[in-house]
């Protein structure tokens, strides 16, 4: 399965790139599995995660062509 | 219902009434605003520029779920929300919610609603940049 | 801090650009907003216009009364207060508060208190002009 | 000893007139006293009092060159 994997504001600037494009074996994965299967760790806490643009936990399903994504808290307004 | 990301300085005042303009000039009753500008200080240092990050697509689907969450809540008759992204400079506007109801409480309650959501849950992120050259993520949101 | 008599119709949102400018840029921090305008329905029966009496001194006084116990409470940089007098029409612009703060939860809370206050204690009176050519004092204020 | 009255709203269209300028005996006079002098009979309920342009109860006291005013419950706003 392939995923797109976007990353945000510090998490952006400490991992240094903007996303990932991952192929995985399986046809599903949680946002914490595919965490670890890219950065080799548990999420760090505090973790945000997003997919197809909805917020998702970390324990939510990912799927062949999703767009996931990690940030911090937010800080708008 | 208007939601609006700007990447440019925008003036809140002339937006909101160009907003004004889509409700029945009869109909208009009750306004209520809020208008967040960038400050120059903040936690004690001088802060002299900004940098906010969004998301783009889900930034404006989380605005817009806020909102209709209101409009489910409230009898509101318009409403229009904006957010600045980029490069902001002291001074600047960084936020606009504009609620229009026939009666000031419905007006005053979901104003002062989709701007604590927006605070909450939508996804923005402000780096800011000091005056000895550093900058920093803003780590959280400030209290209401 | 400005407290403002309107005997012509005004336009609330130039009002705030201007009001806006006596504030220093990069104190404005947050600014809330209450703009009410004259519907034309109350109670039912078709409004067609409004004459809004006042007491000239007075007015002014009890107006600056109430901003004033409103700075006592609140850390407010900024305060206008308009409020339109005479023949008005459906649509035109009858009342404006705006307060500016360092903190939105300051500005809300300012904004609203003295829009009540100004409801319930500012001497004001409504005289509607109905359809069907009658005209009727209004007996008591709208709930928030 | 000399006041100026003044009359707002519905009270004014009532009762004709935008004010009265009575001349009482005495030096100090309370509101609904000199509401009783103008008028012949007490106050009426809901009636709203001011001297000198402030909020006044009808207790309040009344001396030579005061500004009385008498207005129906405000509805501004």
């Amino acid at each position: 399965m392939a995923v797109k994997v976007l990353y945000f504001a510090r998490l952006r600037e400490e991992l240094g790139r903007e996303g990932d494009q991952p192929e995985l074996p399986g046809d599903e994965v949680t946002v914490a599995g595919l965490w670890e299967y890219l950065h080799g760790e548990p999420p760090p806490p505090r973790l945000m995660s997003a997919v197809n643009q909805h917020r998702a936990g970390l324990d939510a399903p990912v799927r062949d062509g999703d767009e996931v994504a990690f940030f911090p808290p937010v800080t708008g307004g | 219902m208007t939601v609006a990301i700007h990447h440019e300085d925008f003036d809140p005042w002339a937006l909101l009434r160009e907003a004004e303009q889509a409700i029945p000039a009869e109909a208009r009753g009750a306004a209520s605003v809020f208008v967040g500008r960038m400050r120059d200080f903040n936690e004690d240092d001088a802060v002299t520029g900004l940098f906010l990050e969004h998301y783009p697509g889900m930034t404006e689907q989380e605005l817009e779920r806020i909102v209709e969450a209101a409009r489910a809540r409230w009898p509101l008759l318009g409403v229009h929300v904006a957010h600045r992204v980029g490069e902001v400079s002291p001074g600047d506007a960084l936020v606009l919610v504009a609620t229009w109801s026939a009666h000031r409480g419905a007006a005053r309650d979901a104003c002062s609603e989709i701007l604590e959501r927006l605070k909450h849950e939508a996804p923005f992120w402000k780096r800011e940049r000091l005056a000895d050259g550093s900058s920093r993520w803003v780590e959280r949101n400030t209290p209401a």
